[in-house]
């Protein structure tokens, strides 16, 4: 193991890997790797968003009328909830480069804190639609009877691209544990910030995924 | 050994003999360029042949002029096998105006073709050589699909929609009608025969034939039984709209959109009333899905389209 | 000839370390690279033994052998199995794995730990795969067609699907691996256009497996989703369409196999130039091909739905795509034959495969067109004809060029020669199987004998019963090479660094390399297949 | 080390984001047809795009990270127009 920077002895792990040259090569790897992982993530929700163009063109009035019994404030608090998480991502970013380890800390229990509210509130949701016997299946009912069969479709569609973000999230909050630890014993460091930065683009992708889920979902044709 | 054994299907219809010919030239094609680069490729392997254990090959670059060459010539031949394919394939989907319909349900694991005059049949499907015959299809399950080698035609059968092929037999005789997409255990089963007869023996097959009534009298008995009638009437009043002279016509939906009627609204007019809903109306209509055959709803179709205009009171 | 023995060099990965844990733990992509090749033939030869069984029930009309729920579990895990198990990984997983960093000059891949997790990920979806066959089997072909996978199926449709699903992610860590290590870990003075094509060709791959294997995911999802929690996003009486399966399945079934044919191609650009002793004819023309296949490939699924039901305008277009993704294809094949005009061209074992594959897939490429000529493809898909035209692309190209590359590279694999004639008669055996097998399938196809029959009528029987003596002869040929390649491993010549006198930096490491790959960290100053300037010195 | 972003960036796109949510709420609620969709989904568009290129850095990036985000949503263009290529002619008639 070659392992040249000084302060190695601190630090529970090596940050340098023995197959790379150096820490650049290794933070370049790293940053493209997750770039081609998120590529691959677009494509993933893409196939999501091909299902849900072709039924809503299909069926205009079931999508808006099923849409209009979600709860539009719980969405839209939602969206800011996770806008904000991903700000403080960004700044737990930037005090990893400028080495400001408590403020990293700070920043990244932040994050998890508004990543845990809006799991709670999707999860309040998801109780309501319960409650409304609008999950699709046997017992799926629908008020309006002529929209029944097709508005079954887009809660169809509502919970599985709802349920995947949430994944997402989930599978986010998992990593920023991770992070957290290594920004409390000093793994992370102002040479070494890569993983804080990887793990926040990780965190900013869920955020668009949800940036497009919220007006699919939640506003279709709310002027009616 | 070989007697028996075909090697090329029987060609009877009108359409057959238009896919050979692509067959055969794209035939030719692959025979020219596999001997082309095989005997190339084996001839390079000898003539060329490693002579001494450290001999190197010659060093050449490669040429603009060559890859042009042979990524142009393929090209062009391939854009011109597109555009006879295409034409083929526009034939194919282009029924004449005076085919003779017959509708196809198909379930696990059997065919049942309908006539227009009410004759019904399973697996065997009669009609007449030298008459355009359009088949509009339907499944009551998984995705089947009509395949007639012998005119070299074929569709998948969808549920909950409408698919048509189309073909004019040239000769009469009994041709293999195969179920091409896999829908299940006894797919391999699922097969029957395409009887082409001659016109005036077709006649009497139809007129020996046990029909019940015509299709759109069956439909017409539906109508009244599933009390379509206290909504649809022939006068403006009812509930829902008059569907006298509906058929063909292009009707303007609530929300914006107009759309052509044909089998397929229809049906989903029946199945899914609330998906497109007529102008000026509101979408209280059931939906008569479960409620419904696949044959039930043929009927309800045929007896629509046989509602004229003149019918209007 | 070297007057001195040639001897094992006395440190390399196979001896580092041994036991177990040694390999089970490894960051070594090249132990990494034989644990897939352990798997895959694993599969490999599950996947064959169903194909013995569907040939024999196919020798006669009657549906006797086997009942016909038997038969359509057979064809589907056949397909399964040698699709997602074998082709997919085949030639990547084993041969990328093991030579991407040696033909760059780096130490490993850019991420070891992911590689390892991708080959346990892979082990864990198939052995979900075969759990699915055990209990109950899969019945709905290969391409899980919906509302029959979803709603009417009684077979372990969830976990076959489950199992996928898995194996798709162990594609998709290997395709990113490749793409960043290809980016960032070459040697110094490796730019672009002096890289081997074979890494042009495993770049191309990874782009498909990373851009198209996500859409498959997902949609496996949504049947998972139909089928458990009865949501039918594709069930038609419930409002859905079950030909947007279709084409969310094609968007990376189709792609899907140029992941199975690139890397192949790929290696039959090294064979070609290594056996001819010369540079690749047009090498910029045969690296850009690769990319162009790569994404054309993904403008073309449309093809396998033209009778599906799609609009005729979809059809045309994607039929008119399918014919521009042929041009770089033959533009390869042009290039191949032109290299071995005035090369100096030996006979050797992997040499035989390469001519095999050029041949072969000319055949089976040209039958595509066939079917992307929409008029024509209506009569004969579905049928034999389509069988015939895949294996011929798949089992005649795919795995001559897998064969060959394992020949070619085993010396640096093992540190030992094969036995050389039994290695010859063994691929003059495949090939004749090989035609015998498929080529009156296209007879057949033509007829209109529909596929996925378990019963057919008498008047096929001949062709049916010549394809299963070929059969029989193939499965014969693919033992061959097993036992031989096995035998080599102990009694095999030792051999040096560069048995074959060939160029490429794998080839400038001892054979077994090292666990570090190379001695001294290579700068390269040359063009790929540089052989004027760089032969001399070679132990011939 | 590369470039540092002032956090100063940070919170005014963060406050665009929040402005572009009130917005899209907010014209949710006005008739513009079938323009509510387009509306709205520009605006996504707009916050998603800020987010790739400041929060996520992209604007201070390499080439070659331009080109995979701009590959993976072209190809996401491919999905869903070849897609629609079928369904927005699926009713058309064959002229003859
Ligand atoms: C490795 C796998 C592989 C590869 C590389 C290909 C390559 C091609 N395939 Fe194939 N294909 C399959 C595997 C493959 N296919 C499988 C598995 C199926 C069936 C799936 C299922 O339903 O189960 C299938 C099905 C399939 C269909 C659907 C048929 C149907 O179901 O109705 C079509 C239709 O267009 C098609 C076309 C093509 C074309 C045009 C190419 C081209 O890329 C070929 C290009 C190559 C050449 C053209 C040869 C070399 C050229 C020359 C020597 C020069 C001369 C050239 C010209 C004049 C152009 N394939
Ligand atoms: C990568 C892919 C791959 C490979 C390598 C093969 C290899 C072979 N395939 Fe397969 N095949 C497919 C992919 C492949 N196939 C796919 C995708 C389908 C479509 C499935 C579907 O419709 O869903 C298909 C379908 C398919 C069919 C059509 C079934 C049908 O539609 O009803 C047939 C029929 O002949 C067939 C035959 C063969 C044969 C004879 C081989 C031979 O090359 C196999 C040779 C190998 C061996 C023979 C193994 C050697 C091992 C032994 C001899 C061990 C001893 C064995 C026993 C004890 C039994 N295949
Ligand atoms: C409760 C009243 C009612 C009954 C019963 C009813 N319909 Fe309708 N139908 C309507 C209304 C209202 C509409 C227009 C709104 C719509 O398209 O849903 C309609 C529309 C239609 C249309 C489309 C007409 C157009 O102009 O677009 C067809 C076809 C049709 N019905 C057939 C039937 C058939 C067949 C039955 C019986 C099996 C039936 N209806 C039973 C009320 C009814
Ligand atoms: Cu019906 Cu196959
Ligand atoms: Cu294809």
């Amino acid at each position: 193991m070659s392992d040249t920077t000084a302060e190695a002895g601190r630090r529970p792990r090596p940050a340098l890997a023995h197959h790379f040259d150096d820490l650049a090569q290794q933070k370049d790897a790293a940053t493209l790797g997750m770039w081609v992982f998120l590529a691959t993530e677009v494509l993933f929700f893409g196939g999501l968003f091909a299902a849900y163009s072709v039924y809503r063109g299909w069926y205009p009035e079931a999508f808006g009328a099923a849409s209009h019994s979600l709860d539009i404030t719980l969405g839209a608090v939602n969206t800011a909830v996770l806008i904000t998480s991903s700000l403080t991502m960004a700044l737990a970013v930037h005090a990893a480069e400028t080495g400001e380890r408590r403020l990293l800390v700070l920043f990244l229990v932040a994050t998890m804190a508004l990543g845990a509210v809006f799991l709670g509130i999707k999860a309040v949701e998801y109780a309501a639609k319960f409650a409304e016997h609008h999950v699709p299946g046997p017992s799926f009912h629908f008020e309006e009877e002529a929209l029944s069969r097709n508005a079954q479709i887009f809660f169809s569609l509502y919970f599985v691209m709802t349920g995947l973000h949430a994944l997402h999230m989930v599978i986010g909050l998992g990593i920023m544990t991770w992070m957290l630890v290594w920004a409390w014993n000093g793994t992370i460091t102002k040479e070494y910030a890569s993983p804080i930065e990887i793990s926040g683009l990780y965190w900013h992708f869920v955020d668009i995924v949800w940036i497009f889920l919220f007006p699919l979902l939640y506003l279709i044709g709310r002027h009616a | 050994m070989w007697s028996g054994t075909p090697l090329f299907p029987v060609s009877a219809s009108t359409m057959a003999p238009r896919v050979d010919a692509l067959y055969f030239f794209l035939v030719g094609l692959t025979a020219f360029f596999s001997l082309l680069i095989g005997s190339l490729i084996v001839y390079y392997a000898v003539r060329f042949r490693r002579r001494a254990p450290d001999a190197i090959g010659a060093r050449i670059e490669g040429g603009a002029v060559l890859e042009i060459t042979w990524t142009v010539v393929p090209l062009v031949i391939v854009m011109g096998i597109f555009v006879w394919g295409a034409s083929v394939f526009f034939a194919m989907s282009r029924p004449p105006d005076d085919a003779l319909n017959v509708y196809v349900v198909g379930k696990q694991w059997m065919w049942k073709f309908q006539h227009l005059s009410g004759v019904r049949e399973i697996n065997e499907l009669h009609v007449p050589v030298g008459r355009p015959v359009k088949l509009v299809m339907t499944s009551e399950d998984v995705i089947h699909d009509v395949f007639v080698p012998g005119f070299r035609v074929k569709a998948d059968v969808i549920p909950g929609r409408y698919t048509q092929i189309w073909f004019e037999p040239t000769r009469t005789g009994r041709y293999h009608l195969f179920c091409a997409e896999y829908c299940g255990t006894r797919h391999s089963g699922m097969v029957g025969e395409v009887i082409v007869m001659e016109p005036d023996e077709f006649q009497a097959w139809v007129a020996g034939g046990r029909a019940e009534g015509s299709l759109a009298s069956e439909g017409a008995k539906l109508f009244r039984d599933l009390a379509c009638n206290t909504c649809h009437r022939p006068v403006a009043q009812g509930r829902g709209p008059v569907l006298e002279g509906l058929f063909g016509r292009t009707v303007t939906l609530e929300g914006g959109g107009t759309a052509v009627v044909d089998e397929a609204y229809i049906r989903e007019a029946i199945v899914d009333p609330g998906a497109r809903v007529a102008q000026g109306f509101r979408p209280v209509m059931p939906t008569y899905q479960g409620i419904v055959t696949e044959d039930g709803l043929l009927q309800l179709i045929e007896y629509v389209k046989s509602l004229r205009d003149e019918d209007r009171r | 000839m070297p007057s001195h023995p040639v001897l094992l060099p006395p440190r390399h990965y196979l001896n580092d370390g041994f036991g177990v844990k040694s390999w089970l733990l490894t960051r070594d992509h090249k132990r990494i690279a034989l644990l897939y090749l352990a798997a895959v033939t694993v599969f490999f030869f599950i996947g064959g033994a169903f194909a013995v069984l569907i040939r024999l029930e196919l020798a006669t009309p009657a549906g006797d052998l086997v009942t016909d729920d038997t038969y359509n579990k057979l064809f589907t895990m056949h397909g399964v199995m040698l699709v997602f198990f074998f082709l997919i990984p085949g030639i990547p997983a084993v041969l990328g794995n093991f030579l991407v960093p040696l033909m760059i000059g780096a130490k490993d891949l850019a991420f070891p730990k992911i590689n390892l997790a991708s080959w346990y990920i892979f082990v864990i979806g198939g052995t979900f795969t075969m759990y699915a066959v055990v209990t109950g089997g899969l019945d709905t072909g290969w391409t899980f067609y919906t509302p029959f996978s979803t709603m009417s199926s009684t077979s372990a449709v969830v976990p076959a699907a489950i199992g996928i699903f898995i194996t798709g992610f162990s594609s998709i860590l290997t395709g990113l691996n490749f793409i960043v290590t290809i980016h960032r870990m070459r040697a110094p003075g490796l730019t672009w256009f002096r890289l081997p094509l074979f890494i042009w060709s495993h770049y191309a791959a990874s782009l498909i497996m990373v851009l198209g294997t996500p859409v498959v995911a997902v949609t496996i999802v949504l049947v998972a989703a139909d089928r458990i929690f009865s949501f039918g996003i594709f069930d038609p009486n419930r409002g859905g369409d079950p030909v947007l399966f279709q084409h969310l399945f094609w968007f990376y079934s189709h792609p899907a196999v140029y992941i199975m044919i690139l890397p192949a191609m790929g290696v039959i650009s090294e064979l070609v130039a290594a056996f001819c002793r010369k540079q690749i004819f047009g090498y910029t023309f045969v690296a850009f091909a690769s990319l162009g296949i790569a994404v054309l490939g993904f403008l073309v699924w449309g093809h396998h739905m033209f009778v599906a039901g799609q609009s005729v305008y979809a059809a045309l277009i994607f039929s008119f795509l399918s014919f521009l993704v042929a041009i770089p294809s033959a533009v390869k094949v042009f290039n191949w034959t032109a290299t071995m005009y005035k090369g100096s061209i030996s006979w050797d074992t992997p040499m035989l495969y390469a001519i095999g594959f050029i041949g072969l897939f000319t055949v089976g490429g040209l039958t595509g067109l066939f079917l992307a000529a929409v008029g024509l493809d209506v009569h004969v898909t579905d049928t034999y004809f389509i069988v015939a035209h895949f294996h011929y692309i798949m089992v005649g190209g795919t795995i001559m060029a897998y064969l060959g590359g394992l020949h070619y590279w085993w010396p640096k694999i093992s540190g030992r020669m094969y036995n050389e004639l039994a290695a010859k008669v063994g691929a003059v055996i495949i090939f004749f199987g090989f035609n015998l097998t498929f080529f009156p399938q296209f007879i057949l196809g033509y007829l209109g004998m529909p596929r996925r029959y378990h019963a057919y009528p008498p008047e096929f029987q001949v062709l049916n019963v010549l394809s299963s003596a070929g059969a029989s002869i193939l499965g014969v040929g693919y033992l061959i090479p097993m036992v031989y390649l096995a035998w080599s491993l102990r009694y095999g010549k030792i051999v040096g660094a560069n048995p074959w006198g060939a160029v490429g930096l794998e080839w400038t490491t001892t054979s077994p390399p090292p666990t570090e790959n190379f001695a001294e960290a290579p700068v390269v100053t040359w063009d790929a297949y540089d052989y004027p300037t760089q032969v001399e010195g070679h132990v011939v | 080390m590369s470039h540092i972003v002032p956090k100063s960036v940070y919170y005014l796109i963060f406050a665009a984001l929040m402005a572009g949510t009130a917005v899209t709420v907010a014209m949710a609620f006005v008739d513009l047809g079938a323009f509510n969709a387009v509306v709205a989904l520009t605006i996504a568009v707009v916050k998603a795009t800020l987010v790739v290129l400041f929060f996520m850095h992209v604007r201070y990036s390499s080439r070659l990270t331009w080109a995979v985000v701009f590959g993976s949503v072209f190809w996401l263009g491919i999905l869903l127009a070849l897609t629609f290529s079928d369904y927005l002619t699926r009713s058309w008639r064959t002229f003859g």
